[in-house]
């Protein structure tokens, strides 16, 4: 089992070293063939850890396995050792399954570009660093898969690197990130000053002994801030919608499926932390559900497709970050995990549909599809479908239900939240709707040439739509008579909500919140079919005070904006103005001055014999004035 | 008249050094610099003579005849100098020794 | 005075009889070769005759002279400098032909022996009289290609300054007999010292002492007297530069030190004050005004000026570490001093001076030894460990460091690094590659190329393995009170 | 054998010189061959039976140089020094390699300047006498200046005067803290000596300490270099012939190095005193280099800066004291050097196939070299602190120690990631990204500069997945310092020094 | 002999002051002569016979007569034994400033000394006799010395004395001969600037 455990990282990253050393001199089929092959067998072998695990769990509900020492001094102990638990379990799950057909996928869309080998390398590193990430057992492995998985986005989003706007928005995803790091890093450090280790097991046992309420704040603090970086949530949204500027299955892969949800796994990870600083967690879930509402409404100003996705996958990952707020981490993880199979469906999607219309995005040119694309068509629905939380027949509707009860039913959450997360339903089903009918319904407005239809493509979308469609199966609600198979799993490491009165919640109250969330999402997806029912309305265009609305919401609430005039410029302005150095320049002064003294004193040099004369006098009168002068 | 202080001595000495040194400065002709040259050593001279009789001591006699000796060893080097000079130049006058002036070169590299 | 007291002083005679008999000499032969020979031969008897001295040690030869280690050191190093000297000119005058260059090495002799007595004297007479010889003599040197206007003038030019400057000294001297009563160094101090009553000095002491620091200063070349000096270098022929850089100054410090440290003066504060003001001021205006030459003799005299700045610090440490200081930084500051005017004579020839610094452009592509020679010196005044001159440098600032005068060694070590520009300038253009700037140069004569070669390796030694330097200079001041 | 470690550049540096007359392509090879040699003899040393972890050098050498000044030939080589050395020689090799196709002029004169630059190096990391030391310290300094004097670019008078005044100034200061050392431990003790051994129970504390502490900082921090002290570095570094600033990373080192050997366990009172001022100047490295660095609009400049705001690290490592600061320092100013050595030997290459290194004349480079630009990408990752290479390891440690000492210097130094971020990926952005904007025919590269990147990033690589040997190897040394600076006064060494006899 | 002092003294000053401001060679050096003198009988009556007797031949006798041959080999141009001026500018100024300070301080310091005045000057003869035991006792090296002193002014004197008109040795590089030329350049220097 360790062993195997130990393997599951490293199949990949062999893919990596392989494509990166030879990737040149190897066929497309055989570059295909090792990326996707060596992703498969990590899932491969996550099934058979989790039969292994489901099988016979390890003692203390967790596997570890370690592979090497990495550094040990004075103290710090940090080692390359995985830890199997039910959370890893899950995330490494999502991360091979859902990353292996999004590998497929890519197998087949990829297969014209150039660089179609890097790109494999680039993705195997990817899986690698996910899994590191989520398979850590010390904070500094973590960080070290953390900062792969943020080298992997930014690499990814620039893959077509010859246009600058590319690059800018790799950089920009890059940084903000780092900026959020930066919060993380010095929590760690913390951490460790106060804790003295930084084994994520150890951590959570002793912070409660170790960490005084003050300290706890400060650190819940700083580590949300690294999480709400990688997540993209307030204020660090803003790189996400750019990222988009990567190939789609980039944007499945890492922008929705399994990068952006790290930090959702991060606060799950230290939840002990977290519950020592209830003000943070209160923090967590504002942010959290503003966030989802701002984003929900920005994407349905978007008249990009996949950057309307994005702001959905800010406003779903708020919807989490929500769920963890108030204590309902269970939730959060489920929802993290069927929002793994819906996103990546739809940007899969929307990458099929783009290819067909040559990299076009722009959903006022799209329209009538849905004859021509079928497959494309078809998923599309399943994932908005799931996104919308259309009631039972998806997914999505079963984890944004457990994310609703949780919050209705935790002790932190509150009308306000809940308030929050159904109007970012609402909103949700509009834009889901808004979305499909601009693209699919209505007239053709362009022709498209044909889908991708190799085996890739339509086993991933098959396999992706079956799961945004049926993975809420997984944890179904005992309302519906499930047995919430999955958060009783995560139970065994996740602590439940914190009840408000401490009484079991009734199946009224439950079904109360299901109805009606049930109904706002139907509510907002009905309203948004109705009115792109046959694409692009034929209303004039906004005017005034409406347009300027639109503007900011298309902008994401101008936060590029703000951020420029805050940080952007400032920043290059005094990089320039210290061009060239000043200090440099200071030390030259000395050097300048010297000569000049050195041409005031050498002046005398041309004197006659009565210079000289009066050189031995004015010598004279000073020395003897000296001896005087006592 | 009261008797002749070392003060007075001194201050006469004094003032036949000033004025040997206001004539090296101020003339311009070599001959009257090295005139004054010999005021100012006598000068030195008194000066010593001064001393010798406040101690009543044969060195100050023995300075002043170290004193003419090598007054006597300048005088003959610096003259035949001068002579030589005056053939060569033309010119006594003191203003005209620096044709060193034009071995001002500049230095071969500013760095900054 | 016995014979058992002129066998000790047997050195000193010979070094003055020696003048007298190459005198003779020419006028026997005016072939300048002979007179060379029978020079080297006369030092070399001086230098023989040295050992005969160390037993005797110390011994006063009647009140004028004292024989110790710290003058017997110094009578070495003139012999081997008057050696190195005499060499370069030799082969100066076979190159340079000048009328009656045999005449040039009586004058040499008659410096040298004056500078003997200096460093010897005892008393401000023999003092005086030394001094006076080794000026006199400078005054021929100085103008000996009695065909160049320029030697000519230096030489007249330097004899009314020095001139000047002897009046002042007698003047100072006169007033500090008329204070004291002596001159003799030893007794001079304590009664100065009396006469101001112990709180300091009395005005007409300081007026007298501020007098006779006048012609020291002026001999020394410190600033603001320093303003001929640049033109002497550059007229005078390089042997003599070399000797007015090397020797002079060093007999006159020498000389200086033993009044300093026979007289307790040092404990003064105003003449502490007054070492301080002039040992900063000459050390920087030195080195600024050798900032800008392209004249490389300007630039020597300049840094030689510097170079006196920073032994003024060892004064300041009398007379502990001072002294020991003094003699190891005059021992290897001299040799570096005949290196670089050794150099530069070796390369000029009538017509053709090799003064400006851009002339070497690249000379170590057509004489390797003697760029490399210069190199080294020029390594060695920036005081660049692995040579003789870092050995000098760390002894003087660690006396003058010992001594409390944590500024003035700062002072002196931001000098430094200014002193580094201009030296290393120097050094960049002797190895330039591309092409040179000359490409013929004159012949030199073996033996002062291998004069040179001899002092470069004392340079390299001294740095690698300076312990027998450094002991022998702390044995040599053990007499006048430096420390073991 | 330490001397033969001193002896083995020198001579070959020698000879390298003195052939280049008759065969032009003679140095290079012997330059080779001597670092060839010198690795040899390192490995050997590292052979040493496991002496690592006491706290007694490897190996010791002590003769009596200059008794009568009471200073002494003395050479120790600990972990440290070991480690730093076989930096040094690595590098090298590396300089020479580079050099290979670099410098086609005068290389009898090149190479022996720079294995004498070697020798310096190797001396510095060896002495244990103060004054041996400073002798080093300048031996290092003066090839240096002739290399960039007579190789270098167009702006070489200005960049080679200004490194010359800086280092030579710095030097001097160092001398006289040297001495005033010295002149009071002769005070209290009677003893003469510059032997650090003898020096180091008698140092004395207070306010005396304390100026000298700040004279031996001064000294050592010009070398870092430290903020505001820092003029020489960027033209020194884009005038440089560029082989010879790979080798420079090492020279670097030398000053974090002495601060180590030196400056804080002779002064631990005055060192904790002045704490915040070193950790102050560190942050303002950190953020000043980072600033420039992200301005800069030539290559050279901006991997200049970088390493000025590595060496803010490394400062900041050392200010903080502790046993994980002093690490993290250690491992910093390896991964440093290999960083800078690494990128100035790319961009030897990157100038050959391009004929430019301004940021205006390069771009989408990954279309024609994308070997080249792989490396680019990875060197520059590697200077913007990503974990998993060895600059991460360093600053992780650095941070961790500070935090202890001084949370806000720690979280202001994160900080400066983020800007080492925004001028790495910059780089990245600007050469091997974009669009193509180089005219010129350009080819991949070619098998030797494979090798000598390749070896550079491996060695990244190897210390940032697996920096144990470099912690282990100087952790008994960096221990004792931590705990002498932690007791607040000199620590007598676990292990009796025989040489230390008052 | 209080009244020879002062007399003499006035006199010397006197003869001083118009010797650094005569325009002609030979009227200064009548007042040379008479300044010697002066001095001459000053020494005289401060008690010190010998110098003065010494100082009289050597100085009024021996240097003077180098003097006023030097001044006729000069071989002047009719009409050049007067200068036109005595001081040809106005660059006396700034010394004369620093000579009065100097003046000012010394005479200050000389002054305001702590010497009791009680001793006077003129106490008695240091006859003849007593300075000759001086000279060849406690001074006889510094006669040797003296005499080593004017041997090498002599060395110096007949190196730059002889033949005046000497020509300039043969040679390469020999600088043109004739004396009147213009001021060369020295070599070295070669006026590249």
């Amino acid at each position: 089992m360790k062993a195997l455990l130990l393997a599951l990282p490293l199949l990949p990253a062999l893919g990596f070293v392989v494509l990166a050393l030879f990737g040149g001199s190897l066929s497309r089929r055989a570059v295909a063939a090792l990326g996707c092959g060596v992703v498969a067998g990590a899932a491969l072998l996550w099934t058979v850890l989790a039969v292994g695990y489901g099988v016979a769990p390890p003692p203390g509900e967790a596997l570890r396995a370690n592979l090497a020492l990495w550094l040990a001094v004075g103290g710090v102990q940090a080692a390359f050792s995985f830890t199997l638990d039910p959370l890893s379990l899950v995330l490494s799950g999502v991360v091979t399954l859902v990353g292996f057909f999004i590998h497929l996928h890519a197998a087949e869309t990829m297969r014209s570009e150039a660089g179609y080998s890097r790109f494999f390398a680039y993705f195997n590193l990817f899986i690698t660093c996910m899994l590191v990430l989520v398979l850590a057992d010390n904070l500094l492995l973590l960080f070290l898969g953390w900062e792969g998985v943020g080298l992997c986005s930014y690499l990814l989003i620039g893959f077509w690197y010859e246009k600058n706007e590319n690059g800018r928005a790799a950089t920009k995803a890059f940084l903000v990130t780092r900026l959020g790091d930066v919060g993380l890093l010095v929590g760690m450090l913390w951490l460790f000053a106060v804790c003295g280790t930084l084994d994520i097991a150890a951590l959570n046992q002793v912070a409660p002994e170790s960490l005084t309420a003050g300290t706890a704040t400060m650190i819940a603090l700083l580590i949300f801030l690294g999480a709400a970086g990688k997540s993209a949530q307030l204020p660090f949204q803003v790189w996400l919608p750019d990222a988009m500027a990567g190939p789609s299955p980039v944007s499945a892969l890492i922008h929705a499926a399994t990068m952006v949800t790290a930090g959702v796994y991060l606060l799950a990870r230290l939840h002990p932390l977290f519950l020592l600083a209830p003000e943070v967690l209160g923090l967590v879930a504002l942010l959290g559900g503003a966030g989802a509402l701002l984003a929900a409404l920005a994407a349905a100003a978007q008249r990009d497709l996949k950057r309307v996705l994005a702001y959905s996958t800010v406003s779903q990952l708020g919807l989490m970050f929500v769920a963890l707020g108030v204590g309902a981490w269970r939730a959060a993880i489920f929802h993290l995990v069927v929002h793994a199979f819906f996103k990546a469906l739809l940007f899969l999607a929307a990458g099929v549909v783009s290819d067909s219309l040559h990299h076009e995005l722009n959903l006022l040119r799209m329209g009538g599809l849905r004859r021509r694309l079928p497959a494309a068509h078809l998923s599309f629905l399943a994932g908005a479908a799931s996104l919308t939380a259309l009631p039972l027949i998806t997914a999505g509707f079963y984890s944004k239900d457990a994310i609703l009860w949780g919050i209705w039913a935790s002790s932190q959450g509150g009308l306000l939240l809940l308030g929050l997360a159904l109007a970012t339903s609402l909103i949700t089903g509009w834009y889901s709707f808004r979305a499909y009918g601009l693209v699919f319904l209505g007239p053709a407005q362009r022709e498209p040439h044909d889908e991708h239809d190799g085996v890739p493509v339509r086993l991933s979308l098959t396999v992706l739509s079956l799961g945004a469609l049926a993975s809420g199966l997984l944890s179904l609600p005992h309302l519906f008579g499930g047995s919430q198979w999955l958060e009783t799993f995560l139970g065994r490491l996740l602590p439940g909500l914190p009840a408000s009165s401490g009484a079991l919640p009734s199946l009224t109250a439950e079904a109360a919140v299901t109805v009606g969330a049930s109904l706002v999402a139907l509510l907002g997806a009905g309203l948004g079919w109705w009115r792109y029912r046959a694409g692009r309305p034929a209303t004039p265009p906004l005017s005034g005070l409406g347009e300027q609305l639109r503007r900011v919401l298309e902008s994401g609430w101008g936060f590029d904006w703000v951020y420029a005039r805050l940080f952007v410029r400032p920043f290059w302005g005094t990089a320039r103005r210290l061009q060239p150095d000043p200090v440099e320049q200071g030390g030259d002064l000395a050097a300048r001055l010297s000569l000049a003294t050195a041409r005031v004193v050498t002046s005398p040099e041309t004197g006659g014999l009565r210079l000289l004369l009066l050189g031995l006098l004015i010598g004279a009168l000073l020395g003897v004035s000296i001896l005087l002068g006592r | 008249m009261a008797a002749v202080t070392t003060e007075h001595v001194l201050a006469l000495a004094l003032a036949l050094f000033v004025l040997g040194l206001l004539g090296i400065l101020v003339r311009r002709d070599l001959i009257f610099v090295l005139m004054s040259l010999e005021i100012m050593l006598n000068s030195a001279v008194l000066a010593f003579a001064a001393a010798g009789a406040r101690w009543h001591q044969a060195d100050g006699q023995v300075w002043i005849l170290f004193i003419l000796v090598v007054a006597a060893a300048e005088v003959s080097v610096g003259l035949p100098l001068l002579l030589r000079l005056n053939r060569l130049t033309g010119t006594l006058d003191a203003a005209a020794l620096n044709s060193q002036r034009a071995g001002l070169s500049p230095p071969p590299e500013e760095p900054t | 005075m016995s014979l058992a007291q002129l066998l000790p002083l047997a050195p000193l005679l010979l070094l003055a009889a020696a003048p007298v008999v190459t005198l003779l000499a020419s006028a026997f032969s005016r072939s300048p070769r002979v007179v060379f020979a029978a020079t080297l031969g006369l030092l070399a008897a001086t230098l023989a005759t040295l050992p005969l001295s160390l037993t005797a040690l110390p011994m006063d030869v009647t009140s004028l002279l004292r024989l110790d280690g710290f003058g017997l050191f110094l009578l070495a190093l003139l012999g081997l400098g008057g050696l190195v000297v005499a060499c370069l000119a030799d082969d100066t005058w076979q190159r340079r032909p000048t009328a009656r260059a045999d005449r040039f090495y009586p004058l040499l002799l008659f410096a040298l022996a004056g500078m003997g007595v200096a460093v010897l004297a005892a008393d401000f007479a023999s003092f005086f009289l030394g001094l006076e010889t080794l000026t006199v003599s400078l005054y021929g040197l100085l103008g000996f290609t009695r065909h160049r206007q320029a030697a000519l003038e230096g030489g007249l030019k330097y004899l009314v300054l020095a001139a000047a400057s002897t009046a002042f000294l007698l003047f100072g001297l006169a007033l500090l007999y008329a204070a004291a009563g002596t001159l003799q160094l030893a007794e001079l101090g304590p009664r100065l010292l009396a006469v101001g009553g112990g709180t300091g000095l009395d005005p007409q002491v300081g007026l007298g002492l501020g007098l006779i620091l006048v012609a020291f200063g002026f001999k020394l070349a410190l600033v603001p007297f320093h303003l001929i000096f640049p033109e002497l270098y550059q007229s005078a022929p390089p042997p003599v530069a070399a000797l007015l850089a090397a020797g002079s100054k060093g007999a006159i410090f020498a000389a200086l030190a033993r009044f300093l440290a026979l007289s307790g003066l040092t404990a003064v504060p105003s003449v502490v004050t007054w070492l301080a003001f002039f040992a900063a001021l000459t050390m920087t205006v030195g080195n600024l005004a050798a900032l800008r030459q392209g004249s490389l003799r300007r630039l020597l005299a300049y840094s030689s000026v510097a170079h006196v700045g920073y032994l003024l610090l060892a004064l300041l440490a009398l007379p502990q570490g001072g002294l020991a200081a003094l003699l190891g930084y005059l021992a290897i500051y001299g040799a570096t001093v005949l290196v670089l005017f050794g150099g530069i004579g070796l390369l000029a020839a009538d017509g053709q001076e090799a003064d400006r610094i851009d002339e070497l452009t690249g000379l170590a592509q057509t004489r390797p030894l003697l760029a490399g020679l210069l190199a080294l010196a020029l390594l060695s005044l920036t005081g660049v460990p692995l040579t003789a001159g870092f050995v000098a440098k760390l002894l003087l600032f660690t006396a003058a460091f010992d001594a409390g005068h944590h500024w003035l060694v700062g002072l002196a070590a931001a000098n430094s690094v200014l002193s580094a520009f201009y030296y290393l300038r120097v050094v960049i253009v002797l190895y330039r590659p591309g092409p040179p700037a000359r490409t013929t140069w004159p012949r030199a004569s073996r033996l002062a190329v291998a004069t040179l070669v001899l002092l470069g390796a004392f340079l390299l030694l001294g740095g690698l393995l300076p312990d027998p330097l450094v002991q022998l200079v702390r044995v040599a001041s053990q007499g006048l009170g430096g420390a073991p | 054998m330490l001397t033969l470690l001193l002896l083995v550049p020198a001579a070959g540096g020698l000879a390298a010189w003195l052939v280049g007359r008759r065969a032009a392509d003679a140095p290079r090879k012997l330059a080779l061959l001597t670092l060839l040699v010198q690795l040899g003899l390192l490995l050997l040393v590292g052979q040493e039976p496991a002496r690592f972890g006491t706290e007694s050098p490897l190996l010791e050498q002590q003769h009596p140089w200059i008794p009568s000044l009471g200073i002494s030939y003395h050479l120790a080589l600990d972990g440290l020094g070991l480690v730093l050395l076989s930096l040094t020689v690595f590098l090298a090799l590396a300089a020479v390699l580079t050099a290979w196709r670099e410098i086609r002029e005068r290389e009898g004169g090149f190479y022996g300047l720079l294995l004498l630059l070697v020798c310096g190096l190797t001396g510095v990391f060896l002495a244990v006498d103060l004054v041996l030391f400073y002798l080093f310290w300048e031996v290092m300094l003066l090839p240096k200046f002739f290399l960039l004097r007579y190789w270098g670019g167009p702006g070489r008078v200005r960049a080679a005067w200004r490194f010359l005044l800086y280092t030579f100034g710095g030097g001097l200061v160092l001398l006289l803290a040297i001495l005033g050392l010295h002149l009071a431990v002769r005070q209290t003790t009677g003893v003469a000596t510059f032997d650090l051994p003898a020096l180091l129970p008698a140092a004395p504390g207070g306010e005396l300490g304390l100026v000298l502490f700040a004279g031996f900082f001064l000294g050592f921090a010009v070398k870092l270099p430290v903020f505001p002290l820092h003029g020489w570095l960027a033209d020194a570094h884009a005038e440089a012939p560029l082989a010879s600033v790979v080798l420079g990373g090492a020279m670097l080192k030398a000053g974090g190095f002495g601060l180590i050997r030196f400056a804080l366990p002779l002064f631990p009172a005055a060192a904790l005193h002045l704490q915040p001022l070193v950790l102050g100047l560190g942050v303002a490295t950190i953020l000043y280099g980072g600033l420039l660095a992200c301005a800069a609009t030539d290559l050279r400049r901006i991997a200049a800066y970088a390493s000025l705001a590595g060496m803010g690290f490394v400062l900041l490592g050392i200010g903080a004291g502790n046993e994980l600061g002093l690490q993290g320092a250690v491992v910093g100013m390896v991964a440093h050097g290999l960083i800078a050595g690494a990128l100035f030997a790319l961009w030897v290459v990157l100038r050959a196939q391009t004929g430019t290194l301004a940021l205006d004349g390069l771009g989408g480079l990954w279309h024609r070299a994308p070997r080249l630009s792989g490396f680019t990408l990875f060197f520059a990752l590697a200077a913007l602190g990503l974990p998993g290479l060895a600059g991460f390891v360093g600053e992780f440690l650095v941070l961790l120690g500070t935090f202890r000492v001084s949370p806000a210097a720690a979280a202001l130094a994160v900080g400066g990631l983020v800007i080492s971020a925004v001028f790495a990926l910059r780089l990245v952005q600007r050469t091997v990204h974009g669009p193509l904007r180089v005219t010129r025919p350009v080819t991949d590269l070619a098998w030797p500069e494979r090798v000598v990147l390749g070896l550079f990033a491996l060695l990244l690589l190897l210390f940032g997945l697996h920096p144990q040997p470099l912690l282990d190897a100087s952790q008994a040394p960096l221990a004792q310092v931590a705990r002498t600076l932690a007791a607040g006064e000199p620590q007598p060494p676990v292990e009796d020094h025989p040489e230390v006899a008052p | 002999m209080t009244g020879l002092f002062y007399g003499a003294a006035g006199v010397a000053v006197l003869a001083a002051a118009l010797v650094i401001t005569r325009r002609s060679y030979m009227h200064a050096l009548v007042f040379l002569v008479l300044f010697f003198l002066a001095i001459g009988t000053l020494l005289f009556s401060l008690g010190a016979p010998f110098a003065a007797a010494l100082q009289v031949m050597v100085y009024a006798g021996a240097i003077m007569v180098l003097f006023v041959f030097s001044i006729l080999l000069l071989r002047l141009p009719a009409g050049a034994w007067r200068l036109r001026r005595w001081t040809a500018d106005l660059g006396w100024a700034l010394p004369v400033l620093f000579v009065g300070l100097l003046a000012g301080v010394v005479a200050v310091a000389l002054l305001g000394g702590r010497t009791p005045p009680e001793a006077p000057a003129v106490a008695a003869v240091v006859p003849a006799r007593e300075v000759g035991l001086a000279l060849f006792g406690r001074y006889l090296l510094g006669v040797e010395l003296a005499s080593l002193l004017l041997l090498a002014g002599l060395a110096a004197a007949f190196h730059f004395g002889e033949r005046l008109s000497d020509a300039p040795p043969a040679g390469p590089s020999a600088p043109s001969a004739s004396p009147a030329a213009s001021p060369r350049q020295t070599a070295g220097t070669d006026g590249r600037r």
